[in-house]
C-alpha cells in the first residue's frame, strides 16, 4: 500500500489486515474490531500514524486483524510499550487493547501507572470477566464464589470493578460499552479519541465458550433499556424501558437511590444530572450493585489535565532552548586539564 | 606500587623532596566529614600536576548513618603515579582518620610501615566508644609499625577559619580543606584550583568560603611549620599522550555514551529506568541531557522500563535501559520480546552483588551466564563488557552500534566497581568517533518486516508512521518471510537458527581479541573480562618485570566471542581466567573451545588486588 | 528468648530487636518504629505468632528492627509473600511495611490485589513521597512538577493518592496517619489489628534527607489543629483551630465544601456526619485537594466482608468433610486395568 | 513400529487376521468432531486389551477455530503394541481423516501404504474449499500409494442412529462413535467398556447415549459387512508388570505427585499459580484436592504465584508454583531470594517452544541453561527432569525431597510434550513410595536461623509460630551465623561458597547414573533427558538389534550431575546429546568434564521421532 492511499478517505475496509480472524464464532471480540474498524476513518488519522499495541490474550489478538501498525507484545505490558511508542512519536495515534486478565491482573500496576500520568493512548479493556486464551480460569472481574476450572468450589477473590478502580488511579478518562452496542461503542471511541489523555474504556465483552451470557442481564437487548443507565453529560442520569426511572442522592447518608419520575412526587427535577467532570459521581455510578442499580454505560468521567507526553515534549523544547547541543563541550564538560 | 623513596630535589622551604613513582592515599572519616569532597579535590590537583591516576569511593550502605558509628565511615582512595595507573591501589600508602571508626574500618589496610595522619581532636571517649575502642588506640601498640601523625585537626581548624567569625559549628565542617591542604604541602600540590573550586561552590556563602580557604592554606602552614618535612614527597608527571583530559566515572562514561549514540546516528534515545544502586546515576545523569537527544522515563518498575525503551524501539527511536541485580532479572521476559521482534535495545547492567538484593553498594561479576543464557526458549543475546571506567563510553557506543545494524538487543555489562571508580580520561575528538549508521525502511516495494539483509541477517527498521509500510509483529513465532504468527514446525526451526546465526555472525563485525600486554603465544595467558583490567594488568606488568612468561588479554565482546579467541587461547600452555564470581567466564570458554581455562575467583563484593592476582600468577607458574 | 517470656505481659521493649536502628538521625520512620512497638504489646497476640514482612527501601528495613518473626523480602512483593504467610498458617497476625516507591510503583499490583482480596494482613505504607534508599528520586506520590536528581525540571507524573487508590480497589479497610501522632498512630494500628481482613494504612512519614518538611502544612504541631481533620465514625467532620469548621455537601453538584460554625448560619447539624463504611463519602474525604481542604486522617473507610484467608480456609474445611484423604485410592483413580 | 503382517490367526467371521507386532493410528478431525473422546476411549480400550501403549493429542492453537479450517484441526495419535512402547509413535500406520482439512495437515505424515480411512461425507465443495483443495484429492493421485477406505461415515452414522429419533445435528455428532466402532472391529477390541462410559457420561440425555452406542455398534457392523476384512488386525497383549495400571498424563502425574508428596511429607502443600499454557492443568487438577492438604492460590501474575509460594514455605509449608516461558522468566528475582534465603520451593517449568511467546502449545527443551544459569549473582539451584508422563510423579516427589531436605529451590523441568502426552502407568504401592521427612527445628537453645547440618550445609527449618525462634530474614547477605544483615568481605564469600557447596553436595542423594540400554562403556553413548526419552530408547534399541554398539543414559539431575557421569562419558568413544534445541546439555556436559560431545538437536515445536535419531546414530557410527 502506497501514499496515495492516504489522500483518499479511508473506509473500514482500508482498516481490515489480511489475516484471518481466529476468535470463536459468535465471540463479542467480533463486534468489537468491526465497529473500531469503522469508526477509525472517523479519526482523519493518516493511516500509517495508526498504531495498536496489545499485550496477551484473546483479545489481545486484535492488532493482528487492524490494518494499521501493529504490535501484539506480551501479557500486561502493553500500556508500558504503547507508552514508549508515544513518546518517541508523538505525532502517532496509539491505541491499546486489552483483556480484564491482562489489564487488570498481571497488568494492573502498568495500568495504573498509564492512568495517572495521562499520557496520550487510548485503552479498551475487553471485560468477560475470564480468561479466554488461557481457556476459562477466573479473572480479577469474575464474580466471588463462580465455579471455573481453577475454581471448582468457587472463586474465593472479590473482584475488582475497572472503572471504579480507574477512577480511583486518577484516571481522566473513564467510559463503558457493551460488545454489541454499535452506537454506544461508536460514541465513546470518538471522545476517547478526542481526549488528550489516557483514555479508559471498559467494553464488556461476552464470551461465548467459557461464560457465556454474563452480561445478559442487562447487555441483551431485552434488557437493556431496563438495565442499563446511559450516562450522558449534562442530561439527567434517567433509565428504564419507560425512561422513568432516574437516580438520586441523599446528602446526608450520600447514598445513591432510585427513584421513579411521577411516584411520590418525583419529577425530573429531582434526578441527578450527569456531570462528567465530578469524579466522585463517576466513583457512584461505577459502583453501584447490580441488579438493584442499572448498569452505568457511557463517558462516566472526563476531565482535561496536561498530558504526559505534553508535559515532556514541552521540558525538551526548553532544554533545547537554552542548550545548542555541542557533543564536544559535553565530553569535554567538568574539570579537565591538558598534556 | 610501593612508596619508595628515591633521591629527590630540594623544596622552597630548603627541606630536602623524596621522590616517587607513586602513593595510594586513603581518606576515610565521618560520612559528615566531607571526605568525598577532600578525595575529589585531591584527585583534581593532581591531575593538573600531570600524575596519572585512578579514584575508588566507599559509601556507607546507609544513606545516613549516625555520627562516629563504623557503618557511617565514608572513604575516597586515590592511586597515583609518575607512571601508568591502571587501578585505584591495593593497601594505601597514607591514611587519613578523620575520627576512631575510620581508624577502626580502615586502620588494617594501612601498609605496614605507611603514614597514618589522625584527627586526635575526634578521639574523644564518645567516639572511641561508638567505633568500638576499649582504649585509645593512639596510646596503645595498635599503631606501631606505622609512622604515626597525629593532629588535633579540629582544633587547628578551629583557629585557622577563627577571624572570619563563623559559627562554631560552621568551623569545625571546615576540617577536611585544613587536612587537604596539609596534604596538599606533603604532596606538592598547588592550591589555586581548589580555591577557585571553593569560591565558586560557596560563591553564595562567602562567609564559608572565606573560612574554607583559610582552613585549606591553615593545612598547607601547618606543614611548613611543624617539623614534617620528611614526609614531604614528590611524585613526577605522568609520561601521557597529549590531549585534553578529564576524570570519569564509569556511570558518567556510559552515560556520555549515551548522549553520544543519539548525536553520532542522530537518532534520539529514549532511556527507560527504574531507580537502583548502582545504575541510578546513569538515570539521573541523562536527565539533564534532554538538549541532547536523549528523553529518560522513570517508569514504574524494571519491566515497564525496559517495555518503554522496546516501544521507542518499535516507533523509531534508541531504546536504551539500565539496571541492576533484581532489575536485570525482572527485564528477563521483556527482553525475549525484544530478541524475537529484532528490535534494537541496549541494555546495560551495572552489576553488583547478589544473590537477591544481596550486596548492593558492592561490585560483582556475577551476572555473565545469566546475560548470556539467562531467558526462556533459544534467546541469544550479544553481550559486551566495559573494561574500565572510561571504557564504558567507548562500550556504550559500540553497544548501540550492534544493536542497530543487527536489529537485536545488546547487553552491556559493567559493574559498581567501573560505576563509581574514575580515572583520568582523554577526551575524544569526536570526529574520531565510530559512525553509527542507521537505515530506516521507506520504500514500499517488495516490503516485509522480516525481510533480511543477507549480509547480516538483520530485519528491516520499519517504522510506525512510514507510509505503506504497515505491518504487524508479536512474540508469538513469526513466519519467515511475512512476519505473520506461524505454528509452522519448519518455520519455527529456520527462525530460531536464523536468530542464533545472525549473533554469531556479529564475529564479522568485532574486532579480533588482541593482547593487552605480554607475546601472544606462551606459558600463561591472564584472559580477563570486565572491571578486573586494571587489576590483571598491573599484576602481569610486574610479574613480566620479574621475568616471568605472561601475557594479558581481555575480553571485551563475551557473546558472541572475537573469531579468533579460540585459536589464541590454543597458544598458551595455560590460561588463567581471574573473575569476581565463582567462575564464569571460564565455563563459556571450556564449553565453547574445550580448553582447560583455570578459574581463579574472588566474591567479596570487592575489586582483586593487583597482590592477590600476581601471587596466584606466581603460584600457578611454580605449580 | 524460651517460652516463659510469653507467659506475662509483654512490654514494647520485648518488641525490640537488638539490631541497630539505622536511619539517617531525625528520620520519621523512628517514631512510627516506636509507636508499633508500643502498640503490640497490647494486641495479646502470643509473640512469637506475630510476622513482619517488607520489601526493599528505607522503611522496609522495619523487620529487622521488631522483636518478631521478620521477612525483608523483594522489592514491591511483600503482600504477595505476607499472603502465602497467612495461608500457610492462618493463626499468625501477619503485617507488612512498605514505602511509596515500594507499594504503589513497583508493588502496585499486589498491593490492589490483596486490597480486594481481603486477605488478613495489615499493610502500613510509608508514604514520605520519595525514593528513600536509592537516594531521592521522584516516587509515584511526588507532586508533579517536583524536582529531583531523576527530574531536574521536574516530574511529568501525576501522582497517585494511597487511599483513594486503595479504595478504587474495594478495599476494606482505609486509614491515615502522621508519623509523629503517637495517639493518631495508636489508634488506627489497634483498629487494623482488629479488622478481619486487609487493612491499608497510609502514614506520612518525613524523610529529613530528601523530602524534608514536605508535610508540615499539616502534619507540623503548629498546623495540625487548623489543617487535619480526624475522620471519626458517627461524629461530625469537624476541623479548625476554634473546632468551627466543618464539611458540607452539595447534593446537586456532589461537591464537598469547608463551612464555618457559626457564619451564614451554619450549625453543627449542617455538617456531614462520618460514616466509615460508606466508601463514597472515603473517596471525597481522601481526595480533598490541600490546603484548600484539610487533610483527612483516621479512619476513612472500614466495612467488613468475608477475608480471603476465611473463604479458603472454609473451602477447605468443606472439601475435607466431603472426602477423606486416600493417597493409594487417589493414584488409582480413573480408568484402571490390572494386569 | 512398522505395520508389518504376520502369521496370522481367524477370527469369528472365518476371516485371516493378521498379527502385528503394533501399530500407529491417528485420529484427526474438526475440533467439534470429538477426536479427543474417540482417541482416548480407543487408547482405553487397547490398554484393556493389554498392550503398551503412548499417546499424543494435538489441540489447534486457537480456543474453538472455525468448522472446516485447517488450523481448526485437531488430532490425536495412539502407538501400542505387543511389545514395551515408548513413544507415541512417528508416522501413522492408520489415518482417520473426518474431514479435507483434516487430509490437508495430515496426509502428508501417514506412512507409504498406510491404511488412509476418510469421511467422504465430509469432503463437500464448501470443506473443500476451506481446507485449500482446488479438486477434490480423493479423486486425484494425491491419495496414491495409500490403503484408501472412503467411507461415507455421516450418512452411515445418520441411518445407525436413526431409531432413536434425535435431531440431525445432534446425530451427526455420533460420526466419531461410529468411527471408534468401525476402529474396534478392524483391531478386534471390545466395546463394552466404551458402551458403560457412553452410558455414565450422557446420564442425563439418556437418546443421546443411545444414539452414541448405536453409532458405535454401527460402525463394527459396517466393518462386518462391508468386504474390508483384509484390514483387520491384532496386536497380541504386551508382557508388562503385574500389577494395577492407569493411563497418565504428565501435568496429571506432577498433580499427583504434589499431593502425594503433602500426604508423604505430613506437610501440607500451598501450590501459587497463573494460568499458563501448557502448564495450567496442574493448577485445575489440584484445585480439586484440597482434601489432600494442597491449597492452590490463584495469584494475578507468575511473581504473586512464586513469593506467594515463598511465603508458605517460609511459614512452613512445602510452597509449589508451576509455570511456563514467559512465567518461569518472571519468576526469575524472587527465585534468587528463596536461594539467598535457603527457603524450600519447587519450580515446575513446563517448557514450552520459545523464545518470548514463542509457540506456547508446542513443546521444547530450551530453559534448561537458563534453569542452571539465569538468575543474577550466584544463585545455584537444583534441577531436575522428568523422562516420560509418568516420570513425573517420582520425579515430582524427588524435587520436594531435595527442597525440604536440603532447604533450597529445586526446578523440575517437565515440557508441553509430557503434559499433554500419556502412557499407562503402573499405580505404585503408596508404602513402597520414598519417604519425605520433614524437620521444624523447635529447640531454642543455641538456635540460629542459619546454623548449619553439617552434612547437608542445610540451615533449620524454624516457622512463624514458634515459640523462642523470634528471627528476622532477607534477601540482603546475611552473615554465616546469626542470618543478620551483614556486608562483611570474607562473609560474602563463605556465604556464596557455602550455597554453591550445597547443591554441589546433592549427589551425596542423587543415584549414580545409570544406563536404560547397552553397555556401560563402548563406541557411542546417546545421552539424553527430559521427553526425549522414548525416541532415544526405541531408536537405540532398534540400532542394538542392527548390531550396533550404541548405549542409552537419560539424565535426570542435571544440576548437579550424578557424580559417575563424568567418568561415565569417559568410557565411550563418542557422545551424542539429542535435545529438542539449539544444544544445552551439551554445554553443560563440555564445560563440566570437557568432553567432546556431540549435539544433535531439533527445534520444530515437535518431539524427535524415533527414525530421526535412529538415522543419526547410523550417521554418526559410519562416520
Ligand atoms: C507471562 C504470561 N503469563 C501467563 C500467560 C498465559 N495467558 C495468556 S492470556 C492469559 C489471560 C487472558 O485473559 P484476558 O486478558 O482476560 O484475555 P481474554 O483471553 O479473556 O480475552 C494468560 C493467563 C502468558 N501468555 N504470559
Ligand atoms: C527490583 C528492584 N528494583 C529497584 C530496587 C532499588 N530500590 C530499592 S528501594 C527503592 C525505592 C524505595 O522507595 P520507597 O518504597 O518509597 O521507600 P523509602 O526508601 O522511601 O522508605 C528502589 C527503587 C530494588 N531494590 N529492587
Ligand atoms: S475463548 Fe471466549 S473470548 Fe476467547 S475467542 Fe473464544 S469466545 Fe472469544
Ligand atoms: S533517606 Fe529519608 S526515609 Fe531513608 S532513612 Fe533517611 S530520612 Fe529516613
Ligand atoms: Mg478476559
Ligand atoms: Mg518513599
Amino acid at each position: 500500500m502506497s501514499n496515495i492511499v492516504e489522500t483518499t478517505k479511508l473506509t473500514k475496509k482500508d482498516f481490515e489486515s489480511d489475516q484471518d480472524v481466529r476468535w470463536c464464532p459468535g465471540c463479542g471480540d467480533y463486534s468489537i474490531l468491526a465497529n473500531v474498524q469503522k469508526v477509525m476513518p472517523e479519526l482523519g488519522v493518516p493511516h500509517e500514524n495508526v498504531v495498536w499495541v496489545s499485550g496477551i490474550g484473546c483479545s489481545s489478538r486484535f492488532p493482528y486483524y487492524m490494518n494499521t501498525y501493529g504490535f501484539h507484545t506480551i501479557h500486561g505490558r502493553a500500556p508500558a510499550i504503547a507508552m514508549g511508542v508515544k513518546i518517541a512519536n508523538p505525532e502517532l495515534s496509539v491505541w491499546v487493547v486489552t483483556g480484564d486478565g491482562d489489564g487488570l491482573s498481571i497488568g494492573g500496576n502498568h495500568l495504573m501507572h498509564a492512568l495517572r500520568r495521562n499520557i496520550d493512548i487510548k485503552i479498551l479493556m475487553f471485560n468477560n470477566r475470564i480468561y479466554g486464551l488461557t481457556k476459562g480460569q477466573y479473572s480479577p472481574t469474575s464474580e466471588f464464589g463462580k465455579q471455573t476450572k481453577s475454581a471448582p468450589t468457587g472463586a474465593p477473590d472479590y473482584p475488582v470493578d475497572p472503572a471504579s478502580f480507574a477512577i480511583g488511579c486518577s484516571a481522566t478518562f473513564v467510559a463503558r460499552a457493551v460488545d454489541t452496542d454499535a452506537k454506544l461503542l461508536n460514541d465513546i471511541l470518538l471522545r476517547a479519541a478526542k481526549h488528550a489523555g489516557t483514555a479508559f474504556m471498559e467494553i464488556y465483552q461476552n464470551c461465548v465458550v467459557f461464560n457465556d451470557g454474563a452480561f445478559d442481564g442487562f447487555a441483551d437487548k431485552t434488557q437493556k433499556d431496563e438495565h442499563q443507565l446511559r450516562a450522558i453529560h449534562g442530561q439527567p442520569l434517567i433509565f428504564g424501558a419507560q425512561k422513568n426511572k432516574g437516580l438520586r442522592i441523599d446528602s446526608r447518608t450520600l447514598g445513591l437511590e432510585v427513584a421513579t419520575i411521577g411516584e411520590g412526587g418525583v419529577t425530573e427535577k429531582d434526578i441527578l444530572v450527569h456531570d462528567e467532570t465530578n469524579s466522585t459521581l463517576a466513583y457512584m455510578l461505577a459502583r453501584m450493585p447490580f441488579p438493584q442499580f442499572p448498569v452505568a454505560v457511557g463517558v462516566l468521567y472526563a476531565k482535561e489535565r496536561p498530558s504526559y507526553d505534553e508535559t515532556v515534549l514541552e521540558q525538551v523544547a526548553a532544554a533545547k532552548a537554552k542548550t545548542k547541543p555541542d557533543l564536544q563541550k559535553l565530553l569535554a564538560s567538568g574539570n579537565t586539564w591538558t598534556v | 606500587m610501593a612508596q619508595q623513596a628515591q633521591p629527590g630535589t630540594v623544596d622552597s622551604s630548603g627541606s630536602k623532596v623524596k621522590t616517587l613513582r607513586g602513593a595510594v592515599v586513603r581518606f576515610a572519616g565521618d560520612s559528615g566529614d566531607g571526605m568525598q569532597v577532600t578525595g575529589t579535590q585531591f584527585t583534581a590537583a593532581t591531575a593538573l600536576a600531570g600524575n596519572d591516576l585512578a579514584t575508588f569511593p566507599d559509601y556507607p550502605a546507609e544513606i545516613r548513618a549516625p555520627a562516629g558509628t563504623t557503618y557511617g565511615v565514608s572513604g575516597f582512595q586515590i592511586n597515583f603515579a609518575a607512571t601508568d595507573v591502571f587501578t585505584p591501589g591495593d593497601s594505601p600508602d597514607v591514611l587519613v582518620a578523620m575520627n576512631p571508626a575510620a581508624l577502626k574500618t580502615n586502620g588494617k589496610d594501612l601498609k605496614r610501615g605507611g603514614l597514618l595522619i589522625v584527627n586526635t581532636g575526634a578521639f574523644t571517649p564518645q567516639n572511641l566508644k561508638k567505633a568500638g575502642y576499649e582504649t585509645n588506640p593512639l596510646e596503645t601498640d595498635a599503631v606501631d609499625g606505622y609512622n604515626l601523625l597525629a593532629i588535633d585537626i579540629t582544633k587547628n581548624t578551629l583557629s585557622a577559619v577563627k577571624e572570619t567569625g563563623i559559627s562554631s559549628k560552621e568551623a569545625n565542617r571546615c576540617k577536611n580543606f585544613w587536612t587537604l591542604g596539609l596534604m596538599f604541602w606533603i604532596y606538592g600540590r598547588e592550591l589555586e584550583s581548589t580555591i577557585k573550586w571553593i569560591e565558586s561552590k560557596f560563591a553564595k556563602e562567602p562567609m564559608v568560603a572565606q573560612a574554607n580557604v583559610l582552613a585549606l592554606k591553615g593545612g598547607w602552614a601547618y606543614g611548613e611549620a611543624a617539623e614534617i618535612s620528611h614526609y614531604r614527597y614528590e611524585v613526577p608527571a605522568a609520561p601521557v599522550a597529549k590531549g585534553t583530559y578529564r576524570n570519569i566515572g564509569g556511570n558518567q562514561a556510559t552515560a556520555l555514551g549515551i548522549a553520544a549514540a543519539a548525536q553520532l546516528s542522530g537518532v534520539p534515545v529514549v532511556f527507560g529506568a527504574y531507580p537502583i544502586t548502582p545504575a541510578s546515576d546513569i538515570l539521573h545523569d541523562l536527565s539533564r541531557l534532554k538538549a541532547y537527544g536523549v528523553t529518560t522515563v522513570q517508569m514504574e518498575d524494571e519491566i515497564a522500563a525496559v517495555c518503554v525503551s522496546i516501544g521507542a524501539s518499535y516507533a523509531g527511536k534508541l531504546g536504551i535501559t539500565a539496571s541492576s541485580g533484581p532489575g536485570i532479572a525482572l527485564k528477563t521476559e521483556a527482553m525475549g520480546l525484544a530478541i524475537a521482534t529484532e528490535l534494537p535495545l541496549v541494555i546495560i547492567n551495572v552489576q553488583r552483588g547478589g544473590p537477591s538484593t544481596g550486596l548492593p553498594t558492592k561490585t560483582e561479576q556475577a551476572d555473565l551466564l545469566q546475560a548470556v543464557y539467562g531467558r526462556n526458549g533459544e534467546a541469544p543475546l550479544a553481550v559486551f563488557a566495559a573494561a574500565s571506567p572510561g571504557d564504558c563510553f567507548y562500550m556504550t557506543l559500540e553497544a548501540v552500534r550492534f544493536a542497530v545494524k543487527y536489529m537485536t538487543p545488546v547487553m552491556l555489562l559493567t559493574d559498581g566497581y567501573l560505576a563509581n571508580g574514575a580515572e583520568p580520561w582523554r577526551v575524544p575528538n569526536v570526529a574520531d568517533l565510530p559512525e553509527i549508521d542507521v537505515t530506516f525502511r521507506t520504500d514500499p516495494a517488495g516490503f516485509h518486516p522480516f525481510l533480511r539483509d543477507p549480509a547480516t541477517l538483520s530485519r528491516p527498521w520499519a517504522v510506525p508512521g512510514t507510509p505503506g509500510l504497515l505491518h504487524r509483529i508479536g512474540g508469538i513465532e513469526r513466519d519467515y518471510n511475512s512476519g505473520n504468527i506461524s505454528y509452522d514446525p519448519d518455520n519455527h526451526e529456520k527462525m530460531s537458527k536464523t536468530r542464533a546465526a545472525k549473533i554469531a555472525g556479529m564475529t564479522r563485525d568485532i574486532p579480533d581479541q588482541k593482547m593487552e600486554l605480554g607475546n601472544d603465544s606462551g606459558k600463561l595467558l591472564v584472559l580477563g573480562w570486565g572491571s578486573t583490567y586494571g587489576a590483571i594488568r598491573e599484576a602481569v606488568a610486574r610479574s613480566r618485570e620479574r621475568g616471568l612468561d605472561v601475557s594479558h588479554a581481555h575480553v571485551r565482546y563475551l557473546n558472541p566471542f572475537p573469531k579468533n579467541l579460540g585459536e589464541l587461547l590454543t597458544r598458551f600452555e595455560r590460561v588463567l581466567v581471574p573473575e569476581m564470581n565463582l567462575g564464569q567466564l571460564v565455563k563459556l570458554l571450556r564449553t565453547e573451545y574445550l580448553v582447560p581455562a583455570e578459574s581463579f575467583t574472588k566474591i567479596k563484593g570487592l575489586p582483586f588486588k593487583i597482590d592477590e592476582i600476581e601471587e596466584k600468577i606466581r603460584q600457578v607458574m611454580e605449580s
